[in-house]
C-alpha cells in the first residue's frame, strides 16, 4: 500500500543533496539546446522545465548503447580472459514519465527470461526510479491504449505529481527502493492526503486486446506493405524505444588482444536477419515493419504475458519519415482481416 | 496547389506511371512522404512549403521500384539527386517523371535533358543558416572543431537514419555492413562514430546534392549534413564540378587533371 | 589457425650487424599463428632455400615470411622457393630488413624493434594471403610500326627478318620520312636517297611487311600481346591495285601551282601527285583541297588520261582493325617554323629559310636540281649566313634543350654551299659546336679549315631586308661582344627539332607518357631507353628526343630486338596481381551496385560491365567486371569503390587492413 | 635520451617510386630515424583513406603517404587520382578537427633516396615536437560502458 | 572615360608639345585626364642606377597618390616614366615583403591597385572613336618608331610584340596614314647619351632616319620624348654624320603620335605644339586638301 506525501521544492533540493551524499548519481531530463536528454544533475534546478519526454529512452541506464562484456589477451599458448564487470553505479532516475518507468518490466522480461543477464541486473538493482506524472501529451502519445496512464505508478519507486500551486510535489512512495530514498531525508516527506491532480488527457486510440487477438490473422495483410512503403529502414525507432532490447555482439580484436562488446541493434535493419547463406527471411521492409509491430503486440504477450510497447510515442517523434505507430496500430485494429 | 491531385490522378490513370512519390499530411501538421499507386491514394497528395524532404531515396528503394514507372514531386535537391542517380546508372533516363513546382500546378520533366535545363535555372541549395554554421565551424581552430564534433558525435547511436534518408546512399551492402574486413567498428563508440561519419562524408564528396536530409533525419539532432556539405564544397572549390548537375558521369574523385593544384604535397 | 613460418636472414653481416636477428626470430615465433621461426646467415643461398622448403614440408606451413633484403630484390626468388616446396608462391611475403632497416639505422634496440614490427605486419598480412594463379596471356605475333621514316623502316625490316608479321603505318603517301628529303648526310657526305631508297624498297617488298601509307592510327585498345588497333586509311582517290604508277595523271593535271610539301614549299606540284620520284609506293594521291574537280565539280582530266581507270573520285576513308602484339612508335620530329622568329622577320622574307629547305635546294632531286638559288629571285647567293641554335637552347622559344643535329648539318650545309658555289662566302653564327660522334668533330673542323666557312660565336639579334639584301646584325662574343653586321643574300636558320604536332594526342591514344616538350618518354632513361611505361609499346628515333640517323637506326634495331624477344614466346605470363569484383550468394550476387564510378578511375579501361542473369535468363543486375588481361593492378578502382566490391589480389582490403591493425 | 618521446610513424608508399626510393636510401647507406614503419602498396591510387584513419586509430602519431611524382606514375595516373582523394580527404579531416599536420603527403621517386631519408627525419622531428597524437589515442574505449 | 595622368618632367620641359597634344587629343576624344596630385620624379635615368630602394619608393609614391585619389589607371606618356612605374609596380607585387618598407619610406599605404598605361595603349583602345572623329585623314607614308622603352623588357611592360610592335601602326592607319614596313621600329636612339655622347646619338639616329627615308617615309612618328629629342633636337648632328659617311641629310619631320591624331581630329597645329619642333613640320602635298600642313 503506497503512502502519499508532499515534498516542497526546497525539500526536493535537500533530497537531491542527500541522494548525492549517499553516493548516488542522479539522471534527469535536461534541456540541451532544445533537445531533452537524460543527463547527470546536481539539483532540481538543473532539470528541464515543462518537458514532454526525452528523445532517447531511459533504457540506456540498464542497457547502454555500447557495453563491454569481456576482454582478453592472447598468449602463445593460452587466452588470458578478463571478465568485464559493469560499472553499475547507484543511480536515481528522476523525472522520467510513467510510460518509460513501466518499460523496465519489458526489459526485465527479456534479460531475465531464462539465463539472468548479469549486466542488466547489476545495473537495474542499483537503479531507483522517481517518476513524474504527465500534465501534457502530444499526438504521438498513446499510453492509455496500451494499459498505461499519464499518472500510472507502474515501474516507479516513487511517483511525483506536481502540485497545482507549483509549490512542490505530491509523492507516492511505492517500493522498498523508494522507501530507502525516503529514509535518506524522512523530514522532507510530509504525509498528506492525496491532493487533486489533473493528469494529461490521452484518448484511447484503439482496442489493444482486440488488436492482439486479431494480429495473427493479419500476417499476410497488404496493410503492412502500404504502411512501410515510406519506411527507410533506419534504426531510429528501435534505438529511442524504451522496450526494444535487440542487441548485436561485436568482437573488436587484433592478433594480440580483443574485447567483446554488446551494442544496440534493430529489427528494422535489412542486415538484422541476413543469413550467412545470403538468404534473408525478412528481405522486404514490410516484413521488418510487421515484425516490429508483431514483436511488441503479438509475440511479447504470447511469451511474457505483457506488451512490448508502453505507448510513449518516442518512435513516432524520432522517425525521419513520420511512421506514426499509434495511427498505424489504429489502422490495423480497424482493417478487415 | 489545386491541380496537383488531378494531374497526379491523370498520370496514374493514363498508365504513364504506376506510382507517384509525393507528400501527404503527417503528425502534428508536418508533411510526410506518401507513395500513391492509385487515384484514390493520390487524393491526399500535397505540395507546399512544408514539403521539404528529399524523396529521391524512394526512387531507388526496391519496394517502390518494383511497382514500375514512378513520378516524383521534386524540390531542387530532389531533382539534383535524380540526375546524379542517372549519372550513377541507378535509374534510367526517361524512367522517371520529375514533377516540379510551376505556379499553381506541377510541370512534368521526363528526361535528363529537361532536368538539366530546369536545374540550370535553380538558385543554390544550402540555407543561409547552414552556410552561417559552416562558416562558424571553418573559423574555429582545429582543437575547437575537434571538440565540437566529439561533443556532437558522442550522441550518435548509429541508427543510420542519416544514411538511409540519403538518396545517394543506395548501396545494398553499405561499407558499414562489410565485415571482411570490418573497416568501421559497428558499435557507436567514439572511434566507430568518428570513422562512420568521416567515411559517409568522403563517400558523398562530389556526390552530395546538398538537400540536408541526413541532418533533418537525425533523431538526436547532430548536424551531420554539415560534413557532407563541406565535402561537396571542397570538391566544388577545388575541381569545379558539382553533383547532380548532369546525367553524364562526372565524378570528381574518379577523374583528374594533370595540373590539379594543391599546396601540401612535398 | 594459420601455420606461418618465419625465416630471418642475416645477409651475412648486412642485417645482423645492426639487427639482433636471433631476437627477431624468437619474438616473431611467439606471434599467434606462427609455428616456426628461425634465423640464418644467407636465406637466398641454396642451403637457405632448402631450409625454407624443408620447414614447409615438416611444419605443414601455409604461409611464409622471409625477412631479408628488399622484396624488389628477392621476392621472386623466395616465391619460387616456396612453390617448389608445394606452397602457392603468393603465400610468401618478404619483409625488408636490409634496405629499409639495417642499412639505414644504427645498431640498437629501436632498430631491432623495427625489424620485429616489420615482420609482424607481414605475418598478419600473409595470414590473409590467398593462393593465386599466374595469368597466361596469348601473344599475337604481329607488330605495328607507326611512322615510315628511317626509324620505322629499320624496325619493320628487323622484326620482319626475325620472322614476324609487321604492319608499317605511315601518315603521308610515301614512306621515307625526313631522311628521303635530305641531300647528303654528315659526316660522310654520301647521298641520303642512295642509301635510303634500297631500304624503302626492301620494306615494301618484304613478305612479312604490310605497308599502310596515307594512313593513321586512330584507336588503340587492349594490352601487351593483345592490342586492337584501328587504322584510318585516308582516301587516295586512286585504286592502288589498278594504278601502275605510270605518272600520266600527274603530268597531265592542269593545276600545277600547288606548293610542294616534300620540297618544303620551294617547288610546285599538281593536285594529283606522287610526293617524290622514288616514292614507295609509287602511287599518286589526289589532294582534294586543291583539286579543281573537288573545288568546282569540273575537270576530271586525270580520270580521262588514266590508262587503267584507277581514279576513284568517290573513294572514302576506310577503317581497318588490326590484332597487334607489340607496337613500335617511330613518328619522328618536326622543325620549328621560321614564322616563330619575329627578330628574323616572322618568316616573311623568302630568302630566310630553314635547314630542311636548304636540304631541298642542295638536293640533286630538289626543285633546283641541286643548284643553290635563293627562293626570291633564283639568283645564286654570294653570301649565306647560317644561324645555328635557332630556337634551340632558348627558353623564350620554349625549347631549352639542344636539338643535337644542327651543329652537324649546319657545317654540312656550309660545306655543300662552298662546294657548289666557289668563291661564295658562308658565315655560321653558333653558341657552341657540339660535334660529339664518330668522325663528327673532324667534319666540322674540315668545314672551318678546308672549306673556310667563317664561324662566328654569337647570336643574331635581327635580320632585315635592305637594298635587296638581308642585313644580319649579330655579335661576335669572341671579339669581346663586337657588333657584326653582314649583308647576306640568303639566311639559313637551323631551327629547333620539336616533337610532332600530334605527338601528345597519339601518346594519349596509346597510354604512353610524354615529356613536357611532347617527346615520348622512355621507361628508364638509362636502362630501358627503347621501352615505354606501357608494356608492349616501344620507341625508335626522334619521337623520343632529337637524334641523328645512326642513333635512330641503332635504336630502331634495339626496339625491333625487344619485339622479337617478346614474340619468341607463345604466351605471356602475367602476375595475378589484378583487381576482381566480388561475388556473393544470391540474391545479392555481388556487393557491386553498378554505379561504375570505378570505370573512369581505371587508367587502363579495364573495367567493363557484366550482366548477372537469373535462370530464366533475365538480367537481375548489372555489375562491374575487371578484364584481367587489361588490369595492371594499380588498385585505384579499389580505393574508389564505396562498397568494397572491387578488391586487389595480393594487396586485398583484408591484407592491408590486417597490416595496419598489426601496427 | 630514454624519456625523449619517440613518435610512431606509419608510411604508406607505392611500390614503384617511393618504396624503390627507400631501397635506394638503403643501398646508399643514408641513415635516418627508425620510427617509421613502411606499408607497401602497388600505387598511391590504391591507398584507401581509411588506411590512414586506421593507422591513427592504431596509435600512429604521424602518417606519411608517398608515391610517384606527377607524370611518373607506373600506372600512368594512379597518383593523380590519389592526389585528388587527398585534396578532399585533408580538407575533410581538417573540418572534423583532425590535426592534419600529422599527415605528410609527398612525392618521392625511385631516384630520391636522399629525399626519403630527409622526409622521414623531418616528419619524425615534426611529430616529436607535436607530441603524442592524444586527441586520437584518447578515443580508444571512449563511449563504451 | 577617366584616366589618371602623370606627365613627368620631360613633358613639362623638352617635350611640352607631347603634353599639350596629349591633353588636347584626349579631351577631343572625351577622355578626362586627372593629373596625379603632388606627383614627383619617377626616378628615371638616375635613381634606379644609384639607389634601388629609391627607384621603388619614387614610383610607389606616385602610384600610392593615384590610389588615394581613387584612380585605377595612370597614363604616363613618357616612355621612361611608364617603364619606371611598371618596373617598380611589378617588383612590389612580386615581393610583398618589400611593400611594408616602401610604405614606411613614402609614409602612405600602397596597395598596388593602379594600372600603368602608355599613350599608344590608350589610343589603340580609342582607335575606332578616332576613326569616326577624324576630319582630316593623314594620308602620308609614316615610319612608326617605337624605340626601346615602350616594349622592353617584355616581361615587365608586357605590351605589344617586343620585336615588331604594331599598335602605333594600327593607330596611324586609323587616321588614314600609311605605316611603312621597316626594321628599325625598336632600334636604339641612344637616348641616355643625348647629352654625354652626341656622336653615338648621331650615328644611331642617322641609321634610323635614313632607314625610314630610304623606305619612303614622309614623317617619323614617335611616342617617347627621348626618341623625339634625339631625332629632332639632334638633327644637325645626325645630318652631319650622314654627310660625313656618304649618306643623304634629311629634314623629314618627327611627330608625336598625339600630334598626328590631333591634326586628323582637326585641332589647330599651335595647340598641338607643332611649332616647337626644330625640324619644321613640312609634309608633301597629299590628295586630301587638309593634308600638307605647314607651320
Amino acid at each position: 500500500m503506497a503512502e502519499t506525501y508532499t515534498i516542497s521544492n526546497e525539500a526536493l533540493d535537500r533530497l537531491f543533496q542527500a541522494m548525492a551524499q549517499d553516493g548516488r548519481r542522479i539522471l534527469a531530463p535536461v534541456d540541451a539546446d532544445g533537445r531533452i536528454e537524460l543527463q547527470l544533475v546536481a539539483r532540481p534546478a538543473d532539470v528541464a522545465q515543462g518537458y514532454l519526454q526525452t528523445i532517447l529512452s531511459a533504457k540506456e541506464t540498464v542497457f547502454p548503447k555500447v557495453e563491454r562484456l569481456l576482454s582478453y589477451e592472447l598468449e602463445p599458448s593460452k587466452v588470458d580472459l578478463k571478465d568485464a564487470t559493469p560499472q553499475a553505479l547507484p543511480t536515481v532516475l528522476f523525472g522520467i514519465r510513467p510510460c518509460e518507468a513501466s518499460a523496465f518490466a519489458a526489459l526485465d522480461a527479456v534479460f531475465n527470461w531464462d539465463t539472468r543477464d548479469a549486466f542488466f541486473n547489476a545495473r537495474w538493482q542499483n537503479l531507483a526510479v522517481i517518476g513524474m506524472a504527465c500534465t501534457q501529451s502530444d499526438a504521438a502519445c498513446f499510453c492509455t491504449s496500451v494499459g498505461g496512464a499519464p499518472d500510472s505508478t507502474k515501474g516507479s519507486d516513487i511517483l511525483l505529481k506536481p502540485l497545482a500551486d507549483a509549490s512542490g510535489y505530491q509523492a507516492e512512495v511505492l517500493t522498498d527502493k523508494g522507501r530507502a530514498i525516503q529514509a535518506l531525508v524522512p523530514e522532507c516527506f510530509l504525509s498528506s492526503e492525496p491532493s487533486p491532480f489533473s493528469p494529461a488527457v490521452v484518448e484511447s486510440a484503439f482496442d489493444q486486446p482486440a488488436l492482439t487477438a486479431k494480429l495473427p490473422g493479419l500476417f499476410d495483410n497488404e496493410l503492412w506493405v502500404d504502411q512501410s512503403l515510406r519506411c527507410i529502414g533506419c534504426g531510429a525507432c528501435a534505438f529511442v524505444c524504451p522496450t526494444c532490447v535487440c542487441f548485436d555482439i561485436q568482437e573488436e580484436a587484433d592478433a594480440k588482444k580483443g574485447e567483446r562488446l554488446r551494442c544496440w541493434d534493430s529489427c528494422g535493419f535489412s542486415m538484422f536477419t541476413l543469413h550467412a547463406s545470403g538468404h534473408n527471411p525478412r528481405e522486404k521492409q514490410s516484413q521488418r515493419w510487421r515484425q516490429r509491430v508483431y514483436h511488441k503486440f503479438s509475440y511479447y504477450p504470447q511469451r511474457y504475458g505483457m506488451l512490448g510497447c508502453v505507448g510513449c510515442g518516442k518512435c513516432t517523434r524520432a522517425c525521419p519519415v513520420d511512421m506514426n505507430l499509434k495511427e498505424h496500430l489504429k489502422d490495423a485494429a480497424e482493417v478487415q482481416a | 496547389m489545386a491541380d496537383l491531385v488531378s494531374q497526379a490522378k491523370e498520370l496514374l490513370d493514363s498508365g504513364a506511371v504506376q506510382v507517384i512519390i509525393g507528400y501527404a499530411a503527417g503528425t502534428n501538421g508536418t508533411r510526410r512522404p506518401h507513395v500513391a499507386r492509385s487515384a484514390a491514394q493520390a487524393a491526399c497528395l500535397v505540395f507546399d512549403e512544408g514539403c521539404v524532404q528529399n524523396l529521391a531515396s524512394y526512387l531507388v528503394k526496391p519496394e517502390v521500384k518494383r511497382f514500375g514507372k514512378a513520378a516524383i514531386l521534386a524540390r531542387t535537391a530532389t531533382a539534383r539527386a535524380a540526375l546524379q542517380l542517372m549519372a550513377e546508372r541507378q535509374i534510367a533516363d526517361g524512367s522517371v517523371r520529375i514533377l516540379v513546382e510551376a505556379g499553381d500546378s506541377v510541370a512534368v520533366l521526363d528526361s535528363a535533358e529537361a532536368l538539366e535545363a530546369h536545374l540550370a535555372l535553380q538558385a543554390e541549395g544550402i540555407s543561409a543558416k547552414d552556410r552561417e554554421l559552416l562558416e562558424r565551424l571553418r573559423a574555429m581552430t582545429h582543437a575547437e572543431r575537434w571538440a565540437f564534433w566529439q561533443k556532437e558525435l558522442a550522441r550518435c547511436v548509429k541508427c543510420y537514419a542519416c544514411r538511409n534518408s540519403c538518396p545517394m546512399c543506395y548501396c545494398e551492402r553499405c561499407t558499414m555492413d562489410c565485415n571482411r574486413p570490418q573497416w568501421v567498428p559497428v558499435p557507436s563508440h567514439a572511434v566507430g562514430n568518428l570513422e562512420y561519419h568521416t567515411v559517409r562524408a568522403m563517400h558523398l564528396a562530389g556526390r552530395c546534392v546538398e538537400c540536408g536530409e541526413c541532418g533533418r533525419a537525425c533523431p538526436v539532432g547532430i548536424p551531420v549534413h554539415l560534413m557532407t556539405f563541406h565535402a561537396e564544397d571542397s570538391v566544388r572549390r577545388q575541381f569545379g564540378s558539382e553533383a547532380g548537375r548532369t546525367a553524364k558521369l562526372d565524378y570528381a574523385l574518379s577523374t583528374f587533371k594533370p595540373d590539379d593544384k594543391e599546396t601540401f604535397i612535398r | 589457425m594459420s601455420r606461418i613460418g618465419i625465416f630471418i636472414c642475416h645477409c651475412g653481416e648486412n642485417i645482423s650487424a645492426t639487427v639482433d636477428c636471433a631476437r627477431v626470430a624468437e619474438e616473431s615465433g611467439r606471434l599467434p599463428g606462427v609455428v616456426h621461426s628461425v634465423d640464418y646467415k644467407y636465406m637466398c643461398s641454396d642451403p637457405g632455400q632448402r631450409m625454407i622448403q624443408e620447414a614447409i614440408r615438416e611444419h605443414r606451413l601455409d604461409g611464409v615470411v622471409v625477412a631479408a633484403c628488399s622484396p624488389r630484390m628477392h621476392e621472386a626468388t623466395f616465391r619460387r622457393t616456396v612453390s617448389e616446396a608445394g606452397l602457392n608462391p603468393y603465400q610468401c611475403e618478404v619483409a625488408n630488413l636490409r634496405e629499409h632497416c639495417s642499412w639505414v639505422h644504427e645498431k640498437g634496440e629501436s632498430t631491432t624493434q623495427k625489424a620485429i614490427d616489420l615482420v609482424r605486419l607481414l605475418v598478419e598480412k600473409v595470414k590473409r594471403n590467398k593462393p593465386l594463379l599466374p595469368i597466361q596471356v596469348p601473344i599475337t605475333k604481329t607488330a605495328l610500326v607507326v611512322g615510315g621514316g628511317v626509324a620505322g623502316i629499320q624496325a619493320a625490316i628487323d622484326i620482319a627478318n626475325a620472322g614476324h608479321k609487321v604492319v608499317l603505318v605511315e601518315k603521308s603517301p610515301s614512306i621515307g620520312g625526313h631522311m628521303s628529303q635530305l641531300s647528303e648526310t654528315f659526316p660522310t657526305l654520301d647521298c641520303s636517297q642512295c642509301i635510303l631508297t634500297p631500304r624503302m624498297v626492301e620494306a615494301a617488298q618484304h613478305p612479312n611487311i604490310e605497308l599502310m601509307t596515307y594512313s593513321e592510327v586512330e584507336k588503340v585498345e587492349g594490352f601487351i600481346g593483345n592490342f586492337k588497333v584501328t587504322v584510318r586509311k585516308k582516301a587516295r582517290k586512286v585504286d592502288e591495285k589498278l594504278c601502275t604508277g605510270c605518272g600520266l595523271c600527274t603530268q597531265k593535271c592542269p593545276n600545277k601551282k600547288i606548293p610542294d610539301a616534300f620540297n618544303e614549299g620551294l617547288g610546285k606540284r599538281g593536285a594529283i601527285y606522287v610526293p617524290f620520284p622514288q616514292a614507295v609506293p609509287n602511287k599518286p594521291v589526289i589532294d582534294t583541297v586543291n583539286c579543281t574537280f573537288f573545288k568546282t565539280g569540273k575537270c576530271k582530266v586525270c580520270e580521262k588520261v588514266c590508262p587503267t581507270n584507277a581514279i576513284r573520285f568517290e573513294q572514302e576513308d576506310s577503317h581497318v582493325t588490326l590484332d597487334i602484339g607489340a607496337i613500335v612508335l617511330a613518328t619522328g620530329f618536326q622543325l620549328m617554323k621560321t614564322e616563330a622568329f619575329p627578330e628574323y622577320g616572322y618568316g616573311q622574307h623568302k630568302d630566310i629559310i630553314d635547314g630542311m629547305q636548304f636540304e631541298r635546294l642542295a638536293s640533286a632531286s630538289g626543285p633546283t636540281l641541286g643548284a643553290i638559288q635563293r627562293p626570291s629571285d633564283g639568283k645564286e647567293p654570294g653570301t649565306i649566313v647560317f644561324i645555328a641554335c635557332s630556337g634551340s637552347r632558348d627558353r623564350a622559344k620554349g625549347v631549352p634543350y639542344c636539338s643535337k643535329i644542327c651543329c652537324m648539318y649546319t657545317a654540312k650545309h656550309a660545306m655543300l654551299y662552298k662546294h657548289k658555289v666557289h668563291g661564295g662566302k658562308a658565315y655560321v653564327f653558333y653558341m657552341d659546336i657540339r660535334a660529339a660522334g664518330k668522325a663528327y668533330d673532324e667534319f666540322t673542323r674540315r668545314a672551318i679549315e678546308e672549306d673556310e666557312v667563317s664561324y662566328i660565336r654569337g647570336r643574331v639579334s635581327r635580320i632585315y631586308e635592305e637594298d635587296g639584301q638581308l642585313v644580319v646584325k649579330g655579335v661576335d662574343t669572341l671579339l669581346g661582344g663586337m657588333p657584326v653586321e653582314i649583308k647576306a643574300d640568303m639566311v639559313v636558320l637551323a631551327t629547333a627539332v620539336q616533337a610532332q604536332e600530334d605527338s601528345r594526342a597519339l601518346a594519349q591514344t596509346l597510354h604512353v607518357s610524354y615529356d613536357s616538350y611532347g617527346f615520348f618518354a622512355e621507361a628508364h632513361p638509362k636502362l630501358r631507353p627503347v621501352e615505354t611505361n606501357t608494356a608492349g609499346i616501344f620507341l625508335a628515333g626522334a619521337c623520343q628526343a632529337p637524334r641523328d640517323i645512326p642513333e635512330t637506326v641503332a635504336q630502331a634495331s634495339g626496339a625491333a630486338a625487344k619485339v622479337a624477344g617478346l614474340f619468341s614466346k607463345d604466351e605471356l605470363t602475367r602476375e595475378p596481381i589484378v583487381a576482381v569484383v566480388n561475388r556473393q550468394a544470391p540474391p545479392l550476387f555481388s556487393t557491386c551496385v553498378g554505379c561504375f564510378l570505378c570505370q573512369s578511375a581505371c587508367p587502363y579501361s579495364a573495367i567493363e560491365s557484366e550482366e548477372i542473369k537469373n535462370r530464366a535468363g533475365e538480367v537481375i543486375r548489372t555489375v562491374a567486371r575487371v578484364n584481367p588481361g587489361l588490369c595492371q593492378g594499380c588498385g585505384t578502382c579499389v580505393a574508389t569503390c564505396r562498397t568494397k566490391a572491387i578488391d586487389l589480389q595480393g594487396y586485398s582490403n583484408e591484407q592491408l587492413f590486417a597490416e595496419v591493425m598489426a601496427l | 635520451m630514454n624519456e625523449r618521446f619517440e613518435p610512431k610513424i606509419t608510411a604508406f608508399v607505392c611500390n614503384w617510386c617511393t618504396y624503390a626510393g627507400a631501397d635506394l636510401t638503403g643501398t646508399s647507406r643514408i641513415k635516418y630515424a627508425s620510427n617509421v614503419r613502411i606499408i607497401r602498396v602497388p600505387c598511391t591510387g590504391r591507398i584507401d583513406f581509411m588506411l590512414i584513419l586506421k593507422a591513427f586509430e592504431r596509435g600512429s602519431d604521424g602518417v606519411i603517404v608517398s608515391g610517384c611524382h606527377p607524370n611518373d606514375c607506373h600506372y600512368t595516373s594512379g597518383n593523380y587520382h590519389a592526389r585528388r582523394r587527398w585534396m578532399v580527404f585533408k580538407e575533410q579531416l581538417e573540418f572534423m578537427g583532425v590535426d592534419t599536420d600529422r599527415i605528410t603527403f609527398s612525392w618521392v621517386s625511385a631516384a630520391e633516396g636522399a629525399k626519403w631519408a630527409e622526409l622521414v627525419n623531418d616528419v619524425t622531428a615534426k611529430i616529436r615536437a607535436l607530441g603524442p597524437h592524444e586527441a586520437f589515442h584518447a578515443l580508444a574505449g571512449q563511449g563504451i560502458n | 572615360m577617366r584616366i589618371g595622368y602623370y606627365p613627368g618632367c620631360s613633358l613639362l620641359g623638352s617635350s611640352r608639345e607631347f603634353d599639350e597634344s596629349t591633353r588636347a587629343v584626349l579631351k577631343a576624344l572625351d577622355v578626362e585626364l586627372v593629373e596625379v596630385p603632388d606627383w614627383n620624379c619617377c626616378g628615371a635615368s638616375s635613381a634606379h642606377v644609384l639607389d634601388h630602394e629609391l627607384s621603388l619608393a619614387l614610383p610607389a609614391r606616385i602610384m600610392a597618390l593615384a590610389e588615394a585619389a581613387g584612380l585605377d589607371e595612370i597614363l604616363a606618356p613618357c616612355a621612361a616614366c611608364s617603364n619606371r612605374l611598371l618596373t617598380a609596380r611589378q617588383e612590389l607585387s612580386n615581393h610583398p615583403e618589400k611593400r611594408a618598407e616602401i610604405e614606411t619610406a613614402i609614409g602612405m599605404p600602397y596597395a598596388g591597385r593602379v594600372r600603368i598605361v602608355n599613350v599608344l595603349e590608350v589610343l589603340d583602345r580609342l582607335k575606332d572613336r578616332i576613326a569616326e572623329k577624324c576630319v582630316a585623314s593623314f594620308q602620308h607614308s609614316v615610319a612608326c618608331y617605337y624605340g626601346c622603352l615602350l616594349v622592353r623588357p617584355p616581361r615587365v611592360v608586357d605590351f605589344d610584340r617586343p620585336e615588331d610592335p604594331q599598335s602605333l601602326d594600327r593607330v596611324m592607319a586609323s587616321v588614314g596614314a600609311n605605316p611603312i614596313d621597316w626594321p628599325f621600329k625598336t632600334e636604339c636612339c641612344g637616348a641616355a647619351f643625348s647629352m654625354t655622347r652626341t656622336d653615338i646619338v648621331a650615328k644611331l639616329g642617322a641609321k634610323i632616319l635614313s632607314g625610314a627615308v630610304k623606305r619612303g617615309a614622309e614623317a617619323l612618328i614617335v611616342a617617347c620624348p627621348m626618341c623625339h629629342s634625339n631625332l629632332d633636337l639632334r638633327r644637325d648632328a645626325i645630318n652631319a654624320h650622314l654627310k660625313a659617311n656618304g649618306g643623304q641629310p634629311s629634314d623629314v619631320p618627327v611627330l608625336f603620335v598625339t600630334q598626328v591624331i590631333g591634326l586628323a581630329l582637326g585641332i589647330d597645329p599651335k595647340t598641338l605644339g607643332l611649332q616647337r619642333h626644330l625640324v619644321s613640320v613640312q609634309l608633301p602635298k597629299a590628295e586630301s586638301a587638309t593634308a600638307g600642313t605647314t607651320v
